[in-house]
């Protein structure tokens, strides 16, 4: 079926609105979606352990293996936002563990500046996530992610920086 | 809305077939998913095709309108458009606006020779002309064709080539850069293959479509051996939104690639200013 | 044109009123201390009273961003303007006759655009004449004035307590039928002629430029372009505050997660490297000289050779507004200095 | 001033004349008075119209990296504290050498915006400024305006703690003394006491204005990326709309981008057309920068910027 393209501003604003009330009114069956950027040495070994473990945690985030944390450029985290992710995790190797020496160090620098423009911007800051866990350490991972889908569903769905594509032309 | 002109028309994705060994060329059948559609066309005209969501890019029309059923697109996978294109299956719907720009001068050939000079995947729209040519065989005298690649593998339309070297109302010359085993045609580069082939410039008309240095090349060729400028024409490209002269980037001084050209003699590409 | 009629000012809400009742209009607003052309709720936001706005209204009929098409790959869908039609209310001559030259590129040819299309040439342009002309103004050098009507539907002049309306065209005299009006007397029309007077005269020296596009034919090759290329940043400040420059780019986007897909046009400019850069990677015009004659050559030149008219109405927003103030007023006389 | 002036030129035309540097990239004037040029001078000819005054607001250093010359040519370079500082950034960055630059310091007692002196004069045409102890003099055809300097001085100047080049060859009369309490940083205080929503509405309301000219990237020194993030196109990063969501992420990644980089000199804000708040963003990313990593950018040529180094003991509370 067509949808009716109205152009008026409003209009379209209204319906997602609308949208927006039934996505709060059914907040209990809303779950969010959280991208996990996890590094491969460490925290995706670290997810993995916590899967053969057999350790239960919330099925949110949508884990993407990356070499290093030290690969992740905050532009990334930034467009997971923008596509409406609700949450974002990026998870590396503690200190002194990077497998490429000092990935870790340089991005815990880059997170540190990100974290504090998006936060003093109004960002709720439990949106965008950091967390050291190794190899090892598959019961942290799973306590780390139920952490952060617990922040994020206190949050509510992402509306800040979210684009939406529709018929309405947003400047006015 | 009627006569909206960025609304695509709708068009089926018939046949694909990939045209070179690397795999960077793919050509393109398409067919209107509504039958009633009709299209009138000239060789030397692009359309710009498109994926909603992905984007939309230019492409010289490789057909012919004296074939009926189709409308042929070469593509060279470059950007992310034409990325996309490559990733398409058969059935798949596409959108299609034009035809846009002028054609080649088809009307002033009329009991002319004709001397087509190509090189690499620009031979589309030249194969277009020669379709077109063949169908109106009547119309025009001597007919040359000098086509080149690098290597045979990147010769479009090879299984048409090979029916075009077995008539006897054109003189077909292919080469390629490097000798390989098994090339029993010619070898060397375009420029230097036409210097020895080009028939008399006496009432010929030179039509040369190629990459820009082979371009560059074969120009001071042609006017060394007697063609003047106003017959010889080529075809331009550049980076192109709207295809009707209203975006403003393909310009050349004041004449709008989409909508002067993008066929040009080189006469009128020498009172240009820009470099083309 | 017809006879010249007297608003009280104290009855301008009356006038904007009947505006409102056929028309979406629009005019200058203060939003959030920047003053810009923009949809108007009420009569009480309109600001009359300020200077010409830095962005031109030629966004209004050519929004920066603008959804042509919505769809998902089956199914494409234009965009459908709203039925009602659109009215401009203080728009200055310099953006009025902007947007004839707008309505040149996208109204006319094979291909005339639908969306600018349905837009302006259903519009009700009301245009206010300049009392005060602000420094960076030269539309006097382009055959225009403080005061010119053309493009003008309806021609507003300030005369302090009142305001006189002066019908422009047939649609301009039509909708005023239904205003009840006095005729402006002879002694308001005389006040109209002197503010009109004082205003042409306080523009700075008007240069002749009748000799700048023969001048540009033989620029191509000019020492000038580098001279004027190095200070020049290649932003598009001076792009997107003219009311005559018109360049576009056209992009999809896709909702993630989705089908939803739109086409969309935004303004692009000549300045960036971008522009004209092919997939390939070539670029026709590589460095910011190739690019600033571009946009040189484009509004004084090349439109001339298309359109019979140079593509600058001396509104001066890129003088004023250019961060390295390299003012086209120079840029102009150079050129023809240099024959 | 004046004084400033014509020593300037003397100095410049002494460098060119023993072809110390084959270039010197100053100011000039601009078409009206409260506004300047960047100019180029390459002969003693060319150094008449030179200025340094209240006006010259362009950061210049970014013409060091386009501006041409022959290898080996030296390029001297009027700087404010600014200026010298985007040079020295630029140094520690790999993007100069230091010796290809002739740094020649000038006084800089803070640079109008010129927004603001627009708005004050009404739009009429200035013939003259002068400045006056702590006045600034417009003066026009049949019109004279006084007002603080205060109330025309561009915002990053009233927060400068470094009206000096750090590093320079030769100076023009005596460096100024810094004057950093003179208003200190209570907008950047003052702002982060309003509630998250607020903050948020606020940079949603200043970025709504945004036309993507992109003239504070280009007016930016330290935005020189060969290709920006914004314009590539493969993959595209965000979208070309003018959508508040396009618009805010460009100037969150170009404050981000510009962290442990930024000079401070205003060039952005003053570039911008429309007048939007760009400093706050990177007032704060400068404290961040400044208390996290103890590094300020553009002072020590030979240190490594911020960002491209790191210290085992950085702070990490916001981690996991």
């Amino acid at each position: 079926m067509k949808e009716r393209m109205d152009s008026t501003r409003s209009h379209q604003e209204h319906k997602a609105d609308d949208k927006r009330a039934e996505r709060t009114e059914t907040r209990n069956s809303w779950q969010p979606r959280i991208l996990a950027f996890l590094c491969n040495w460490c925290s995706y070994a670290g997810a993995d352990l916590a899967g053969v473990s057999r350790i239960q945690y919330p099925p949110n985030i949508r884990a993407v293996r990356v070499p290093c944390s030290g690969r992740v450029n905050p532009i990334f985290i930034l467009k997971c936002l923008q596509n409406g992710f609700d949450g974002v995790l990026v998870s590396g190797c503690h200190p002194g563990d990077c497998h490429y020496i000092s990935g870790n160090y340089v991005a815990r620098r880059k997170f540190a500046v990100l974290k504090t423009v998006l936060e003093f911007m109004g960002l709720e800051p439990g949106r965008v996530q950091f967390s050291w866990v190794s190899a090892g350490e598959g019961e942290k991972f799973a306590q780390v992610v139920t952490r952060v889908t617990e922040d994020v569903k206190r949050l509510g769905p992402a509306r800040k920086l979210v684009k939406a594509v529709r018929s309405s032309d947003t400047k006015d | 809305m009627p006569g909206n002109c960025y609304v695509p028309i709708s068009m089926t994705v018939d046949k694909i077939r990939t045209e070179s060994d690397d795999r960077t060329l793919r050509t393109f059948d398409l067919s209107f998913r509504n039958k009633e559609q009709t299209f009138d066309y000239l060789p030397g005209q692009f359309c710009q095709l498109s994926i909603l969501g992905r984007g939309e890019a230019p492409f010289g029309i490789a057909s012919s309108p004296t074939e009926e059923g189709f409308l042929r697109f070469t593509v060279n996978r470059v950007g992310v458009v034409t990325t996309a294109l490559h990733y398409l299956a058969q059935g798949e719907t596409i959108g299609l606006r034009g035809p846009f720009g002028n054609h080649y001068p088809v009307e002033k050939f009329n009991g002319q020779n004709v001397l087509i000079v190509s090189g690499g995947f620009a031979f589309t729209t030249l194969r277009s002309l020669g379709v077109y040519m063949f169908a109106h065989r009547g119309d025009f005298a001597d007919i040359t064709v000098i086509y080149g690649a690098r290597r045979p593998g990147l010769l479009l339309y090879c299984d048409e080539l090979a029916e075009w070297e077995k008539r006897d109302d054109l003189h077909l010359h292919l080469t390629i850069d490097k000798d390989v085993a098994g090339w029993d045609k010619k070898v060397g580069f375009v420029p230097a293959v036409t210097e020895e082939v080009a028939p008399s410039p006496r009432n010929t008309w030179a039509v040369v479509c190629g990459p820009p240095v082979m371009i560059k090349y074969t120009l001071p060729v042609l006017l060394r051996l007697g063609f003047p400028p106003e017959r010889i024409y080529t075809s331009l490209e550049r980076r192109m939104k709207c295809g009707i002269g209203k975006c403003g980037r393909c310009n050349i001084g004041s004449k709008y690639v989409c909508t002067d050209g993008p066929v040009f003699s080189y006469a009128e590409l020498q009172r240009l200013p820009e470099q083309f | 044109m017809s006879k010249v009629l007297r608003l009280d000012k104290k009855r301008l809400d009356e006038f904007v009123a009947a505006l409102f009742s056929r028309y979406r209009l629009f005019g200058p607003v203060d939003s959030g201390g920047l003053m810009r052309f923009a949809e108007v709720e009420s009569a009480g936001a309109l600001r009359l009273d300020i200077a010409n706005p830095d962005e031109s209204a030629k966004g209004i009929f050519f929004p920066q961003t603008e959804t042509l098409l919505t769809g998902n790959q089956g199914e494409v869908v234009p965009t459908q303007e709203p039925d009602r039609p659109i009215a401009v209310i203080g728009i200055r001559p310099c953006d009025a006759r902007g947007l004839l030259m707008l309505d040149k590129v996208f109204g006319t040819g094979e291909h005339n655009d639908p969306y600018w299309t349905r837009r302006y040439r259903n519009a009700l342009i009301v245009t206010m004449g300049c009392s005060t002309p602000r420094a960076g103004c030269f539309c006097n050098w382009l055959g225009s004035g403080p005061f010119s009507t053309e493009g003008s539907d309806i021609a507003l002049t300030d005369i302090g307590d009142a305001i006189l309306l002066e019908p422009r065209s047939e649609k301009g005299m039509d909708f005023l039928k239904g205003i009840p009006c006095e005729e402006a007397s002879a002694a308001d029309l005389r006040k109209a002629a002197d503010i009109k007077e004082r205003a042409e005269s306080s523009m700075a020296g008007k240069v002749d430029v009748s000799s700048l596009k023969s001048a540009l034919d033989r620029a191509w090759d000019s020492p000038l372009w580098d001279e004027l290329t190095g200070k020049c940043l290649s932003c598009a400040a001076c792009a997107y505050l003219c009311p005559t420059c018109h360049c576009f780019d056209i992009q999809d986007e896709k909702a993630s997660g989705t089908n939803q897909c739109r086409r969309i046009r935004i303004w692009d400019s000549c300045m960036a490297p971008l522009f004209t850069k092919e997939a390939s990677g070539h670029n026709p015009r590589p460095t910011g000289k190739e690019r600033l004659r571009q946009r040189v050559m484009h509004k004084f030149n090349y439109f001339v050779d298309v359109y019979g008219e140079m593509a600058c109405v001396g509104c001066g927003r890129c003088i004023r507004s250019c961060p390295v103030n390299l003012d086209i007023r120079e840029v102009l006389v150079r050129f023809i200095n240099a024959g | 001033m004046a004084n400033v002036e014509q020593l300037l030129r003397d100095k410049v035309e002494e460098l060119l004349k023993e072809k110390k540097v084959s270039c010197v990239i100053g100011h000039a004037r601009g078409s009206t008075a409260f506004r300047s040029t960047p100019v180029f001078a390459r002969s003693e000819a060319d150094t008449d119209g030179l200025i340094f005054d209240i006006t010259c607001g362009n950061n210049l250093a970014q013409y060091l990296r386009r501006c041409d010359r022959a290898q080996g040519d030296r390029v001297g370079i009027v700087a404010k504290g600014c200026d010298g500082r985007a040079v020295v950034q630029y140094v520690a960055e790999g993007q100069v050498k230091r010796e290809d630059v002739l740094i020649i310091g000038v006084p800089c007692e803070g640079v109008l915006d010129h927004r603001k002196v627009r708005d004050r004069v009404q739009d009429r045409d200035v013939s003259r400024c002068r400045v006056d102890g702590e006045t600034v003099v417009f003066e026009g055809k049949d019109f004279e305006v006084s007002m603080d300097r205060s109330d025309v001085l561009s915002d990053s100047c009233k927060r400068c703690r470094y009206p000096n080049p750090p590093v320079y060859d030769v100076f023009i009369t005596e460096p100024v003394e810094a004057a950093p309490e003179k208003c200190g940083r209570q907008e950047l205080e003052k702002f982060e006491e309003l509630g998250a929503s607020e903050r948020w509405a606020f940079f949603e309301k200043e970025f709504a204005k945004c036309i993507r000219c992109y003239a504070c990237r280009n007016a930016c020194p330290m935005c020189y990326c060969e290709e920006c993030f914004v314009d590539q196109s493969d993959p595209q990063w965000f979208g070309k709309s003018t959508d508040l969501s396009d618009t805010m992420l460009f100037h969150i990644v170009r404050a981000l981008h510009t962290a442990g980089r930024c000079v401070e000199c205003g060039a952005c804000e003053r570039a911008c057309p429309l007048g939007i708040n760009l400093s706050l963003l990177n007032q704060r990313v400068e404290r961040e920068v400044r208390e996290r990593f103890g590094y300020t950018p553009g002072l020590v040529p030979d240190q490594i910027p911020a960002m491209a180094a790191y210290n085992e003991e950085d702070k990490q509370e916001f981690i996991l």
